[in-house]
């Protein structure tokens, strides 16, 4: 082809791609002298588009002709048998190879594919894998691929053999190994299975075993890995040459120590004649640099470099200290609160911009974000900011999750026949992290209506504020014996201040009007109760309500902490001029251990006890009886006693959020309703049983004082290892509630033992428990309920 | 018809003139979801017919439109790669921005939100950034084209954004009293987002936090450079500027807090 | 202190007492920007406004109290230190260490180990070591 | 055994119901040593020396029997394993692996955990005791007062017959990453060691001081993945005259100049395990359990037989005018030299056997993977 000029170009065998994108890929154009090696790189060009499987250039007279043959696209394309690897992680890895529907089909790239998935195969252990694709033509330059994959058995690891181990048995080498031979965990743990990333990670754990018991001068001679004939049986030996054992002669601190020498001595957990342990001279750089990052050196180096005495035996380390530039934070950037705003998570930060890098202070604010509730994952990471070298900008990313819940619920249970009930609730409403609730219930023995608002920024520093009122009416007469059947209607308003004290302690405290007015139905209602009413004299009971709590918080996340714990103490009264003025004692104490292995221990104890103060007398008297088997008489109240606690604020125990395995609010003293010919409250039976009572069973009634306790380990199941807000826990509760400090007994504890499972699912909290209880009290056989479900309610 | 003999969903078998008029159709009356369905049947089974372009981009508008950003910016990517000389491939660009243009931040809070740009200020500026760079490559590559006039006015508005969520970061470092902070933030408005009208704001803010910093002079400099470019800026009748709002607001529920 | 928790605000240059005592006097003018840069660090306030004069400013307010400040600016002429004035806030690194300790985040806080993956057999030993590591510096 | 199907590898192809053998084989004795190789997949080979049988299993039995009638001569078990691991430190373990040699008063036994004992053929008792620093699962080769052991890293060690003490090491043998299980058996002839290296060679060291003389590539070494790059030369070598005949896996099969290794002739061949010479042929297996027969001159192949083919034959042995081999299914099969047609089949357990018969005088010994040994002798047609 003689270099010619072009006077026109004309581009032949097109369909799928636009004339417009062969003019812009190629470089000669009208009016050009078209030279040989012009046209060479033009040819060139248009190859590497891979748009196109040949392509010539003509000449026409002074018209450039350049012929195409388009490649086919790939109509379908379609995998078969592979189930070790996910079919869309394979469809995203082709679609990088650029073999995905709509593509121009390449032949390279099939064997390219071929050769990557025999190679991810192999990374498996399955030596056996055979990849066939078969491609077929289809009419308009299309092809279909299909790729059969035929997986093969893994080939199974039958020995693990370590040779010149004399100091520690092959067993204990290969305790945490993850290759192993088949055990009967292995159809889980998959141990047998060999890979190659998990054998050179064991050859790690080899080498760190000898390490951290002495071994300073260990060898890993060399390992062979090899296989049967039939690609079915694998064989792992690793020769090692222990060396002897070596000990600690001296350690120094050398470099710049920026704190005293004695301040850092403190973290070198090495002392002169310990065995040698990798282990202890690690941890000590990782505590030294941590330390040094609390204080702004956000790169400091520590490397420890250890001397081996050969004929002493003895290991002198020294660790090296290079704290580097001290950092200053530069920016804190937010990514990830597309609802959240912005102030609301800046608030929680303790580490503030332009101002020294503290990676206690980093640490603290993931916690402090965590706590909110509102985010599933919070992680911070450092980037330098170019151009600077004692400069960071820190991003924060949070991966946001429903707060709140917005439930509507139509249920039905033969005591309240149907229930509607609907509630919303968000924690974080509308990103400004108030937290705003309205519920509303109805059923036939309880309407009951509640809205909270709580802003927990009122001002700079955190002080919050709330309101809540509630008006509900509950009329338990028609609940059969399930419950004291009396009926209240409570209407209250009450407004709360939350002070911050410290990074942890928060004291609140709340004030409020309520009236509730209580009436009880003879016969129905236990005996005292409808006494106490009578000689209350009063049926509305009007208080103002006080209360003050103090919190202590060290929990690392809202929904599924792994570690600190919660103190609370409330203590809450009806103030001086309530109808009944009494005050409650409400104490928590739990913790959360996190014990390895993804185990979480959590202890959980509680405590609730209310009295009446400032001697309120009774008004007037009811009648005295004498029980019917004889005994001294029975005195009803007395005018002039001073009134008792009022049985309408009284603690139930046993419930889901309670002692599980027993019904809600079952627990506790129970009281028969009637009185029986003279007069006296009717007596129940050691079982329960009320003689010729109105109600078979006698009615819970709650007491003055109430203990629980909880025991629970958290479970590290591997199905529920991305759902973060999920727990599944082994249980043990034990509780109970007394009439008063005085009747408090320890054979009185009902316990119980199970399983549980939490989780705030995206529509809200629910939990369900399966409770086994061991140790009951006589007659609380029939509120035993094995399975409980609970859903929506906050825990 | 053809449900008679039962020949299966009728995107399968339609030639390739009624498809494409079907999905149009489709789009036309904003059923968004069934368009979508269509084109992509199209594209499938016509890679290289007439329509296949002028699907490929009705395709990424009826995803936008179905409210499925993130695979709409896929095809409209596709395309822009696929066909970089196509005529309407100006408006692929324009559609790119579109889609970023108003995801940042959730519909119930923008309704609630006091005023429209309250809710995309104070949220993550990830997709307002990425729109910005997206229409800013449209004005690069085809200044004259019908769609660069609307993409400048929407770059203008987002620049503001930005800059208004830069102040309002720096109006918390002042209630904080972070006022180092506040100076950095302030600082980067006035080299970042100059013409912005917030940058008044941000020179206000420089002013009294330099003022806080005890930097006397520093603080009288920066007054100077406000009074020429802001003069009627409320920050030079009243030095408290800023104002959070007052404690009694604050305490009425839903009141806000800014 | 006020009884309502303010976190603290410290803001800007940090110096310590044992590394940089004799830092004041290395400051001879005719030094370039560049050499302060490497002695001091980036200057926390540099006024857009005016090139020529650098601020190293710390501030320090406790639980909410008076804020104290402390500034040494730097004058330049294009590059070459002319003078500088004010004194250095020097911070007693000792005291720093004890502030970061009250948040006790001495454990490995990005340990996932609750119920997420099970192979957290490795960093369970990391996590006792640094556990363990640090108890022993909040006893001091 | 294990189903095939998901295996995704042939299943080996059934024996045919109405098989009439061509020869009667008697089963002259049947004994048991331990529980044999186990799961150490080691391809462990009984050793006969002037009519005595020695075998040894892995989980630490030695025993020696009449190889005409099978009587127990002795028999030393010594145990592996503590009661669930207890006392396991203080017993030193015994994992037979590298298959009994002997001669004279001395029987050699490698071990997997790197010890070689010197036992004596009176009664077993020991000797000496040496450590190597890797597996012995190759049976050692005694030459006088020369012990040659070769350990699984490629190492080659020059022992003392009498004392034990290591004379010399070859350490320039390199073990590729991942290469077939077992190591090809040393011959020693005339002073010079042969034996087929893991990475597809023929080396010949020279005995006395265990320096290389010369070595000839037996596989081209190539291959996309680490499966097709392994070529193992796992088989013995056969000596006969001065020429050697060794087969490698992927590799071919070739004939090689004993005293220089000059190659006479190769052809394509992949073996995973020995070859045997008889009269002018050569008989092979390859990696689909074909069984080839070969002329010894030219190298050209004279018969084949599909008849067990993926049964995964061990390697075949020469007794009398038949071929021998054992498969996976615990079945011992007899081939005619002349053309490959299956002549008789016994079966000797349930369980695969591995290791090559070895055939002494008129009797062939077959060792299936759980220690049953059995003699069988080919009695007239």
């Amino acid at each position: 082809l003689e270099p010619f000029v072009v006077s026109d170009i004309r581009i032949e065998g097109l369909s799928r791609i636009s004339a417009g994108t062969v003019f812009n890929y190629l470089s000669i154009n009208k009016g050009d002298r078209l030279t040989n090696e012009e046209a060479q790189q033009a040819i060139r060009a248009l190859y590497n588009t891979k748009f196109f499987s040949d392509v010539e250039l003509e000449r026409d007279g002074s018209i450039l002709v350049v012929k195409v043959v388009e490649r086919p696209s790939i109509a379908k394309l379609t995998i078969r048998g592979n189930n070790d690897i996910k079919t869309d992680d394979l469809k995203k890895g082709l679609k990088d190879i650029g073999l995905t529907e709509g593509e121009t089909f390449d032949r390279l790239a099939i064997d390219r594919v071929q050769q990557e998935l025999i190679r991810q195969y192999y990374n498996r252990g399955k030596y056996n894998v055979s990849v066939i694709p078969h491609v077929t033509e289809l009419d308009r330059n299309r092809v279909s691929i299909d790729i059969e994959i035929r997986e093969g058995k893994v080939a199974k690891v039958k020995e693990v053999n370590i040779v010149g181990n004399t100091a520690f048995t092959d067993k204990e080498i290969e305790k945490d190994f993850e290759t192993g031979t088949t055990n009967w965990l292995s159809w889980y743990s998959k141990n047998d299975q060999y890979s190659q990333d998990k054998l050179s990670g064991d050859l790690k754990k080899l080498q760190s075993y000898y390490m951290d018991r002495g071994y300073a001068d260990f060898g890993l001679d060399s390992s062979q890995v090899t296989i049967a004939p039939d690609k079915r049986a694998m064989y792992i030996t690793a020769d090692v040459v222990q060396g002897d054992i070596y000990h600690i002669s001296d350690t120094h601190l050398l470099g710049q120590l920026i704190l005293p020498e004695d301040t850092l001595r403190k973290l070198v957990f090495v002392k002169n004649g310990d065995l040698f342990s990798r282990r202890a001279i690690e941890a000590t750089s990782d505590s030294i640099k941590a330390l040094l990052a609390n204080i702004g050196y956000a790169f400091a180096k520590v490397n420890s470099v250890p001397k081996l005495d050969k004929d002493k035996h003895t290991v002198d380390v020294t660790w090296y200290i290079q704290p580097g530039p001290r950092v200053y934070v530069r920016r804190v950037i937010f990514q990830g609160n597309t609802r959240t705003e912005d102030d609301v998570l800046r608030r929680e930060m303790r580490q503030l911009e332009g101002s020294w890098y503290s990676q206690a202070a980093i640490d603290r604010s993931k916690i402090r974000l965590q706590q909110l509730g509102f985010f599933k994952t919070v992680t911070i990471d450092k980037q330098v900011v170019p151009g600077s070298d004692d400069e960071v900008d820190l991003t924060v990313k949070v991966e946001e999750q429903s707060a709140g819940s917005l439930t509507f619920g139509v249920g039905y249970s033969q005591y309240s026949g149907i229930i509607l009930s609907s509630s919303v609730s968000q924690n974080n409403f509308l990103g400004t992290g108030d937290r705003f609730s309205v519920s509303a219930e109805r059923s036939d023995y309880l309407t009951q209506i509640n809205a909270g608002y709580y802003n927990p920024f009122l001002t700079e520093n955190g002080v919050g504020i709330g309101y809540n009122a509630t008006f509900s009416r509950a009329d338990y007469s028609n609940l059969g014996s399930q419950y004291a059947s009396y009926s209240n209607s409570t209407k209250s308003f009450s407004t709360t201040l939350g002070i911050p004290v410290t990074d942890f302690d928060r004291i609140s405290g709340s004030l409020g009007i309520g009236s509730t007015k209580i009436n009880t139905y003879e016969g129905y209602t236990p005996q005292p109760l409808v006494d106490y009413i009578n000689a209350l004299g009063h049926q509305t009971i009007h208080s103002w309500t006080g209360s003050l709590s103090w919190v202590h918080d060290t929990r690392n996340s809202y929904w599924a902490p792994t570690h600190g714990g919660q103190l609370t103490a409330t203590v809450s009264t009806a103030l001086p001029g309530s109808t009944v003025q009494y005050w409650i004692f409400n104490g928590e104490a739990n913790h959360y251990w996190p014990i390895g292995k993804g185990f979480v221990l959590y202890v959980d104890g509680k405590v609730a006890y209310g009295d009446t103060y400032g001697n309120q007398k009774y008004a007037n008297t009811t009648s005295d009886y004498t029980p019917a088997g004889g005994g001294n008489a029975q005195v009803g109240y007395k005018a002039g006693q001073t009134v008792a606690f009022p049985f309408w604020m009284n603690f139930y125990a046993g419930g889901v959020t309670d002692v599980r395995g027993f019904q809600d609010n079952t627990l506790g003293p129970r009281v028969c309703a009637g009185v029986d010919t003279n007069g006296a409250p009717i007596k129940a039976q050691s079982n329960g049983y009320c003689p010729n009572s109105t109600y078979s069973y006698a009615q819970p009634v709650g007491g003055a004082f109430k203990v629980l306790g909880t025991t629970e380990l958290y479970l590290p199941l591997p199905f529920l290892k991305d759902i973060n807000t999920a727990r599944v826990s082994l249980f043990v509760d034990v509780g109970q509630a007394y009439t008063n400090l005085q009747s408090f007994k320890f054979g009185g504890l009902d316990a119980s033992a199970g399983i549980s499972l939490h989780w705030q699912a995206p529509i809200g909290p629910l939990i369900i428990s399966l409770g086994f209880p061991f140790r009951t009290q006589p007659g609380d056989s029939q509120y035993l309920e094995r399975i409980q479900f609970t859903f929506g309610s906050q825990f | 018809c053809s449900w008679f003999r039962h020949n299966g969903d009728p995107l399968d078998t339609l030639p390739l003139p009624q498809l494409y008029a079907k999905a149009h159709n489709d789009l036309m009356h904003a059923d968004y979801s069934a368009a979508e369905k269509a084109y992509q049947r199209l594209i499938a089974r016509f890679p290289s017919g007439p329509f296949n372009q002028q699907a490929q981009l009705e395709l990424a508008y009826a995803q936008y439109k179905n409210n499925k950003p993130d695979d709409a910016y896929s095809t409209v990517n596709r395309f822009i790669k696929a066909n970089p000389l196509n005529d309407h491939v100006d408006y692929a660009y324009y559609l790119r921005g579109l889609i970023n243009f108003d995801r940042t931040s959730g519909v119930i809070e923008r309704a609630f939100a006091s005023e429209r740009t309250g809710a995309q200020t104070r949220r993550d500026q990830g997709f307002n950034l990425k729109a910005f760079d997206d229409f800013s490559e449209l004005t690069r590559r085809f200044p004259d084209s019908a769609y660069s006039a609307d993409a400048r006015q929407r770059m203008i508005y987002l620049r503001n954004v930005l800059a208004q969520f830069e102040v309002n970061v720096a109006d918390f470092y002042i209630r904080n009293k972070a006022y180092v902070a506040a100076a950095d933030r302030a600082q980067y408005v006035i080299e970042h987002y100059q013409e912005s009208p917030q940058a008044g704001d941000a020179l206000a803010i420089l002013c009294r936090s330099y003022l806080a910093l005890g930097q006397k002079d520093l603080a009288a400099q920066t007054r100077s450079v406000l009074v020429l470019n802001y003069p009627d800026h409320p920050y030079l009748k009243d030095p408290k500027w800023p104002h959070s709002p007052s404690m009694l607001r604050k305490m009425i529920p839903f009141s806000g807090h800014y | 202190c006020h009884i309502v928790y303010t976190p603290d605000v410290a803001q800007g240059n940090l110096f310590d007492k044992t590394i940089d005592k004799n830092l004041a006097d290395q400051l001879k003018p005719g030094l370039t920007k560049r050499q302060v840069l490497v002695l001091m660090g980036t200057p926390s306030v540099a006024s857009p406004f005016d090139q020529n004069r650098w601020d190293y400013v710390s501030t320090y307010s406790h639980r909410g109290e008076k804020m104290t400040v402390n500034t040494m600016s730097l004058f330049f002429n294009n590059d070459t230190l002319v003078r500088t004035e004010g004194s250095l806030y020097m911070q007693d690194s000792l005291k720093l260490v004890k502030e970061s300790n009250k948040y006790k985040t001495n454990y490995n806080v990005n340990d996932t180990s609750g119920d997420k993956n099970t192979n957290a057999g490795g960093d369970s030993g990391s996590g006792d070591s640094s556990s363990g590591g640090d108890d022993s510096n909040s006893k001091n | 055994c294990h189903s095939f199907k998901k295996e995704n590898i042939q299943p080996p192809t059934p024996l045919a119901k109405d098989f009439v053998p061509t020869v009667k084989v008697a089963k002259v004795w049947t004994a048991r040593v331990g529980h044999g190789a186990g799961d150490s997949g080691v391809r462990m080979q009984p050793a006969v020396v002037d009519g005595v049988l020695y075998a040894a299993s892995t989980d630490g039995a030695v025993a020696a029997y009449d190889a005409a009638t099978g009587k127990t001569l002795w028999e030393k078990k010594t145990r592996t394993h503590g009661w669930f691991g207890w006392g396991d430190k203080k017993r030193k373990d015994a994992f037979y692996s590298g298959g009994p040699a002997a001669s004279g008063d001395l029987l050699v036994i490698g071990t997997l955990d790197g010890h070689v004992y010197g036992l004596s053929t009176k009664d077993g008792s020991e000797r000496w005791i040496t450590t190597l620093p890797s597996e012995v699962i190759d049976s050692p080769a005694i030459a006088g007062q020369l012990t040659v052991v070769r350990t699984q890293d490629g190492r080659v060690y020059g022992l003392d017959s009498g004392t034990g003490e290591r004379r010399w090491v070859n350490d320039q043998g390199n073990v590729p990453l991942l290469s077939l299980r077992g190591n090809g058996p040393l011959l020693i002839a005339n002073g010079v060691i042969f034996f087929g290296s893991d990475d597809g060679k023929l080396i010949a060291l020279r005995l006395d001081n265990g320096e290389k003389l010369w070595e000839q590539k037996l596989a081209s070494g190539e291959g996309r993945t680490d499966i097709d790059r392994m070529n193992d030369a796992d088989g013995s070598v056969v000596l006969d005259g001065t020429s050697l005949y060794a087969a490698a896996y992927h590799g071919n099969l070739s004939a090689v100049d004993g005293p220089s290794g000059r190659q006479m002739w190769a052809r394509p061949f992949s073996s995973y395990t020995s070859v045997a010479a008889s009269g002018n042929s050569l008989f092979g297996v390859n990696d689909e359990s074909q069984v080839w027969a070969f002329d010894k001159s030219s190298g050209a192949d004279m018969w084949k037989s599909d008849a067990l083919k993926y049964r995964w034959l061990t390697a075949p042995a020469v007794q009398g005018d038949y071929v021998v081999a054992g498969d996976i299914e615990g079945y011992v099969h007899w081939l005619q030299v002349g053309d490959g047609a299956l002549a008789a089949r016994e079966r000797l357990s349930k369980k695969a056997i591995r290791a090559q018969p070895l055939v002494a005088g008129d009797m062939a010994y077959v060792v299936d993977v759980q220690g049953h040994i059995a003699a069988y002798r080919l009695g007239a047609k």
